[in-house]
């Protein structure tokens, strides 16, 4: 397990080191287009070949990492704060305040919040820069993720209000803040965890869905999810491994952080 | 008791209802609504053009499309789809069997599987066995849904399976943690110092317990797979309800998407009620 | 024995299945067909079913281009481009045993032009305002007598299938080779085999020749491709140059590619008065040096060759090359010359400092470029079009949209700055196009309404495109079209990109396939068409 | 040979856990047959591990030990699972401190009674439920179906605590692990349930290992104390009947052992 846990983090340490440094490792211009060499193999000029329209599919790959593993995380944590806000509070307090958020989680489960997206695109304006759009995006996919991680959050606090570790715990004196930190938290950190190793990979594939709607990332800013709209034609990928890179360094991550993340032993 | 449940069901119509004043409001906001991609034929002339938009146009007034929309739907009509001109409630009839069987045999497969393997990790007590199923949950996550669809459809797998794909990961994740947690309860402990073995340690003392959380999974998974079932449906070519809300939200048909919402909400409530039926486990002491 | 028994039962029931199948086309529909009615057809889906169920007076030989007789032996066109007469074949019965008569020819035409019925395939024949008049002079003879002449009259009846005016069965009715059998929702539809279709081969043998046509709806591209090589399906119609390419790869005894098709990839800037863009620039926008300058800033043949895989022309204007007759060859393509269009430019008070192009006001010249989303090779050409118009020193943000969203903001909002889109030619005659040209129309899409031409090209090219509405000589009407394409040639209202391949695809077993550029490509020849 | 004089448990152990090494570092304890062993020290200092150790759990607060567990002439340590299992419950009964938590919340007391029994007994039911109304009756519950029925929300925690008791001596095991049993209870539980302990020890004869932080009460009931600090043994004294009466100056003592280090 040792080892397990060296091997994660220096996946990770690797990963973030080569997307920091990205433009020392490969080519720095990542939306040149070698028009002579369109989606080619591997080569010493392009290590990973090239794109449909000729960019450096290595550059692309790196910088790509930069923002998917920087804004993702961070789009994980927002949904997983909200959710354990409401579905926390809702759980704690009991009662009216509990049926009514869970109706609203309910209801957020079922709406069709393309058409929310699709409000907001028209509202950004048709020149924003690419980060911004960026940013938004991966804002919207934290404040739209939360629902379904409330649910269970809630049912999980639910259990809690009413046990007698509170009971015991408030008996000995502990409340407020520090009942909330030693005890609930703690209790929620399973729950919590498993939704920020869920939300990551999902998030990132959102990304590139939310580029159909002009929300995501805009060309010629690379990010994993575009890269990996490639995956949806697939037919083509015959031996083409290289063309699997940015899939594999996801997967790759997302593993590294359950090995990192996942401290307790199961067993009976 | 006979209260309770008037209040409840009270209270899922609400819901429903705000449910599809707020879907009706997104859709009719958004942008492209009176919009009709035959405006782009230089064939056909203005009239033509606005005779088709007509059933659309019908519908721009929220207000009046809403109380005619409830008041119709009282009386079981539930209005015509602005796209295909067919009657919604038929739209429905015809797909919803299709759609039933994929979702069905999804979230069975889904859940099953996701709870198999982590009941799995907790009695073989290895954990190159969670970073296996682990890998696999991580796995099927990162494949973006278009390619699932494709893989299934290429290796001929019915689109059941690239559902429970979809579900698998969550399940497998929530439930394993879960799992996790209530094996360090006091209670396991007292029941393997008994010398309980692991399976009934399971059936017995974790199941029961964790009986609400898990249907608060299995309930989640509800919507999970309807969410799934609209990229799945429409990528495979399917005639379920996923693809008619894939072209009803393409088409901004109202009407069909704001059955179609209630339609969901209704499930994804009745789903997420199951996890109330179970009692908090632990009640505070004193009765 | 009973092994052996068994053996023969399976081979049985192997035999009758391949038996079944091979006399069934199976293809794919894009998407739900929305209408069965013939004169209420708009979609593609319902513009096939119609086309192979459909019996017309006369028909556009899609390979010669030329018409040809159908269920008409004979017509004739009057000199004021008014009134047609057809004589109609005898003892012709529809899919339901009803005869055919003169009377049915009546009543579809009535159906059609009725206002309250706001047929699109009558949008055609609706030239101005008026009755038609319908004169049938004996069941085999009827005459047609439109208000106002209707430019190539007899060619837009290709498009009118013939309904029963008696049947009980209405619509699906049918004089076409097939009729409509099953139609489940979302899943396929089932065409069998018209008992009744009057033609018949050089053998003597009745038409056609299929059994019957399976027409699965599958929006996915990607899947239409799979299932052609594994055999589900035996053809695609139109492929695009992805799968094209994979599939030539694999299989190049499936593939053929027609060459150069009559449809236009394009990018235009929004010239509305109106429109919630800075008035500087619309400046540019309105400027015709600009527009020049960014076509010709652009390398149409890297996007054929780089975002169509070679499997695209680059584009001269509307006409397409491929349209022998109405194609003005006096065109030169657009050739790719940044250096010239920076000229152009400076010459219209822009200039560059540092790395940005600046307009006279010192205003760094950028835009943006909408696209439908999900369509790869726009959003292809875009991305390539940025990098080709930074060496101006102009900034491109590509922003792709979803249809509905673009199609607002492009006819209702214009709230845009340019777009990239492709428009489908589906008529050989260009006269279809009438309502791109004239400024007062609601397709004039890069200023639409105009109350009045607001610039005095435009004006030319209403007055043009009127004249060769009103004229019934073929060679007069080409030269005012010959100067049609002048004047969008020099003024680049549309910036015109590339003509795409008409590529398709089809099972070896399928015999008598005579694939053209016009649409349906692949089975307008559908009654001669044989599976083996 | 005198029963109370041979050697019950003998152990030698050190315990590292994944997140901490050292928790136990090389303790060494002994158990005679009959004996109440107190094993006192400040929380944190390693108690709970012993007792998790003996019966080979500790793998579920992710630990591994190390040494020798000599229980009646074995080495727990050696043995398979499957043997354990059938030792944990017949031969070493545990209860843990807090006693509403220790209980299976959704099944009820007689079915968690009944589930102890049959683990390692057969028999009819008959037998079952004498067993346990026996057992319950001694340690002063009822044994009527309504409280069998009942479930741990239901009842009192020193009713809890003395069904957790009852289920870890129904099998009359010959060691009884204690692991602060009265620390979740009032005073007057508190003596109620050392009561308990004292008279199942005289009655049954059960060696008991008493984890607690509680001198007051180690006093009260054991024969000898050993006191662990931070992992180690440091003072292993035999508890004297004088002592136990007049204890304060002592136990003021051993309060400083708790403390200095």
């Amino acid at each position: 397990m040792k080892v397990a846990r060296a091997i994660a983090v220096a996946v990770l340490l690797v990963v973030s080191l080569c997307a920091l440094f990205a433009g020392k490792l490969s080519s720095p211009d990542y939306a040149f287009q070698y028009r002579e060499v369109p989606d080619a193999a591997p080569s010493s000029a392009h290590l990973l070949g090239t794109d449909d329209l000729g960019r450096d599919r290595l550059s692309r790959t790196l910088y790509g990492t930069r923002i998917s593993l920087s804004l993702a995380p961070i789009a994980a944590l927002i949904s997983i704060s909200l959710a354990s806000l409401i579905g926390g509070l809702a759980g704690f307090l009991g009662g009216w305040p509990e049926r009514i958020t869970m109706a609203v989680t309910d209801l957020f489960l079922c709406l069709p919040w393309l058409f929310l997206l699709l409000i907001a695109r028209s509202l950004l304006p048709l020149n924003a820069a690419p980060l911004t759009s960026v940013l938004i995006t991966f804002l919207t996919l934290g404040l739209l993720g939360w629902a379904a991680a409330a649910r269970v959050i809630c049912t999980e606090a639910r259990e809690f209000r009413t046990s007698d570790i509170l009971l015991q715990a408030r008996a000995t004196g502990q409340h407020g803040w520090r009942l909330l930190t030693m005890q609930f938290v703690p209790r929620l950190r399973p729950v919590l965890f498993a939704q920020f190793l869920i939300s990551i990979p999902v998030f990132i594939l959102s990304e590139a869905n939310l580029g159909i709607l002009g929300m995501g990332v805009a060309e010629p800013l690379p990010s994993w999810g575009s890269s990996l709209r490639e995956l949806e034609s697939f037919s083509s990928f015959s031996g083409e491994w290289w063309k699997l890179v940015p899939f594999t360094l996801l997967v790759l991550v997302v593993v590294s952080f359950q090995v990192l993340l996942s401290r307790e032993e199961i067993s009976l | 008791m006979l209260k309770r449940i008037a209040i409840r069901m009270a209270a899922i119509v609400v819901t429903i209802l705000i449910g599809l004043l707020v879907s009706a409001t997104l859709v009719r906001m958004a942008p492209g609504f009176d919009s009709d991609e035959h405006q782009l034929d230089s064939r056909l002339s203005a009239d033509t053009i606005a005779a088709l938009k007509a059933d659309k146009l019908a519908n721009r007034n929220l207000l009046s499309f809403y109380a005619t929309y409830i008041a119709h739907a009282l009386h079981g009509d539930l209005g015509r789809s602005s796209a295909l001109g067919t009657p919604v409630s038929e739209l429905i009839r015809q797909r919803a069997g299709q759609t039933f069987r994929t979702c069905g045999s999804g979230l069975a497969l889904g859940c099953g599987i996701g709870f198999l393997f982590a009941f799995a990790t907790g009695i073989a007590r290895a954990s190159g066995l969670d970073l296996l199923f682990g890998s696999i949950a991580t796995l099927s996550l990162c494949i973006p849904i278009a390619a699932l669809a494709l893989i299934f459809v290429l290796l001929r797998v019915p689109a059941g399976l690239a559902i429970a794909t979809v579900i698998y990961p969550v399940v497998y994740r929530y439930a394993r943690n879960i799992l996790v947690r209530t094996l360090s309860m006091p209670h396991v402990i007292t029941a393997l110092a008994k010398g309980s073995g692991p399976i009934r340690i399971l059936i017995c003392h974790i199941i029961p317990v964790c009986a609400g959380q898990f249907l608060a999974i299995a309930g989640i998974s509800v919507s999970l797979a309807l969410s799934a079932s609209i990229a799945i449906e429409s990528l495979c070519g399917i005639p379920g309800l996923g693809q008619l809300a894939w072209q009803s939200a393409l088409a901004r048909d109202l009407p069909v998407l704001v059955t179609l919402t209630a339609l969901i909400a209704v499930v994804t409530i009745l789903a997420n009620s199951l996890s109330d039926l179970v009692p908090p486990t632990v009640r505070s002491q004193g009765s | 024995m009973r092994r052996a028994s068994a053996i023969i039962v399976l081979l049985l029931v192997f035999i009758a299945n391949a038996w079944a199948q091979a006399g069934e086309l199976r293809l794919c529909l894009h998407a739900e067909p929305k209408t069965f009615n013939p004169i209420q057809v708009v979609d593609e889906p319902s513009e096939t079913i119609r086309y192979l169920t459909g019996g017309v007076l006369l028909r556009v030989n899609r390979t010669t281009q030329q018409l040809q007789p159908e269920l008409a032996t004979s017509w004739r066109v009057s000199k004021d481009g008014r009134t047609i007469t057809f004589r109609l074949r005898d003892h012709i019965y529809f899919s339901d045993g009803t005869p055919f008569s003169s009377a049915d020819v009546e009543y579809t035409v009535k159906q059609m032009m009725d206002p309250a019925a706001h047929s699109p395939t009558g949008d055609a024949f609706r030239s101005g305002p008026g009755d038609v008049i319908t004169n049938v002079i004996s069941p085999t003879e009827i005459s047609i007598t439109f208000p106002a002449p209707v430019a190539s009259l007899d060619r837009q009846f290709d498009q009118v299938a013939i309904m029963s005016a008696h049947s009980p069965k209405k619509e699906l009715a049918v004089l076409g080779p097939f009729y409509l059998a099953d139609y489940k929702p979302g899943a396929y539809v089932l065409l069998n085999r018209n008992p009744n279709y009057w033609k018949k081969d050089a053998s003597g043998r009745q038409l056609p020749y299929l059994n019957s046509i399976r027409l699965e709806v599958q929006p996915n591209r990607d899947i239409e491709t799979l299932e052609l090589r594994r055999g589900d399906i035996d053809l695609i119609n139109s492929i695009d140059a992805e799968s094209y390419d994979k599939l030539n790869a694999a299989a190049p005894q499936l593939t053929h590619d027609s060459g150069q098709s009559f449809d236009t990839e394009q990018m235009w800037f929004n010239q509305v008065a109106k429109a919630p863009v800075p008035d500087y620039k619309k400046a540019w926008f309105r400027s015709t040096a600009f527009r020049r300058a960014v076509s010709e800033a652009i390398n149409r043949s890297d996007l054929c060759r780089i975002a169509f895989l070679g499997r695209a022309t680059p584009a001269i204007g509307p006409v397409s090359p491929a349209n022998h007759f109405w194609f003005n060859a006096k065109l030169v393509p657009i050739s790719y010359d940044p250096a010239a269009a920076l000229t152009q430019l400076q010459g219209d008070g822009f200039r560059k400092e540092g790395g940005t192009l600046e307009d006279r006001a010192g205003n760094p010249v950028e835009f943006s470029i909408v696209t439908n989303a999900g369509n790869k090779y726009r959003e292809r050409m875009a991305t390539m079009i940025q990098q080709d118009l930074a060496k101006l020193g102009m900034k491109v943000n590509v922003v792709p949209l979803d249809f509905p969203s673009l199609i607002e903001r492009i006819t209702q909002t214009f709230n845009y700055e340019a777009v990239l889109l492709g428009l489908t030619n589906v008529d050989w005659d260009p006269n279809g196009q009438m309502n791109v040209w004239l400024s007062s129309s609601e397709n004039h899409q890069w200023n639409p309404k105009e109350a009045a031409p607001e610039t005095p090209w435009e004006a030319q090219l209403d007055r043009l495109v009127r004249a060769q509405a009103q004229s019934m000589d073929p060679k007069k009407r080409k030269q005012y079209f010959d100067q049609v394409q002048e004047i969008v040639y020099d003024h680049a209202p549309f910036i015109y990109l590339v003509n795409k391949n008409a590529l398709s695809a089809y099972s070896t077993s399928l015999t008598g396939m005579q694939p053209s550029v016009l649409r349906p490509q692949t089975y307008w020849n559908i009654e001669t068409i044989a599976k083996r | 040979m005198n029963a109370e004089h041979t050697s019950l448990l003998s152990l030698r152990v050190s315990v590292d856990y994944a997140n901490q090494q050292g928790v136990l570092q090389d303790v060494c304890l002994e158990l005679k047959r009959g004996e109440i062993l107190g094993l006192v020290g400040q929380s944190g200092s390693g108690k709970s591990t012993i007792a998790l150790s003996i019966l080979r759990l500790l793998h579920m607060k992710k630990g591994v030990a190390r040494g020798l567990i000599n229980f009646s002439g074995r080495n727990l340590l050696d043995l398979s699972e499957r043997e354990m299992r059938s030792l944990r419950g017949k031969e070493i009964g545990l209860v843990l401190q807090s006693p509403l938590s220790s209980l299976n919340p959704v099944l009820s007391i007689g079915k968690q009674l009944r589930e102890a029994w049959r683990i390692h007994a057969e028999g009819d039911s008959k037998l079952c439920s004498d067993v346990i109304a026996q057992t319950l009756s001694s340690v002063a519950l009822p044994h009527d179906k309504d409280f069998l029925r009942r479930r741990v929300s239901q009842i009192s925690v020193g009713q809890a605590q003395r069904v957790l008791i009852a289920m870890a001596v129904l099998h009359h095991p010959s060691l009884l692990i204690a692991d602060e049993p009265t620390s979740a209870l009032d005073v007057v539980t508190q003596t109620e349930i050392l009561d308990l302990f004292r008279k199942l020890n005289q009655k049954l004869g059960i060696a008991i290992l008493y984890i607690s932080h509680d001198l007051l009460s180690v006093g009260a009931i054991c024969d000898r104390i050993a006191v662990l600090v931070a992992g180690k043994i440091v003072e292993e004294l035999p508890v004297t009947q004088e002592l136990r009466t007049t204890s304060c100056a002592y136990l003021q003592q051993l309060s400083g052992f708790i403390r200095t280090p």
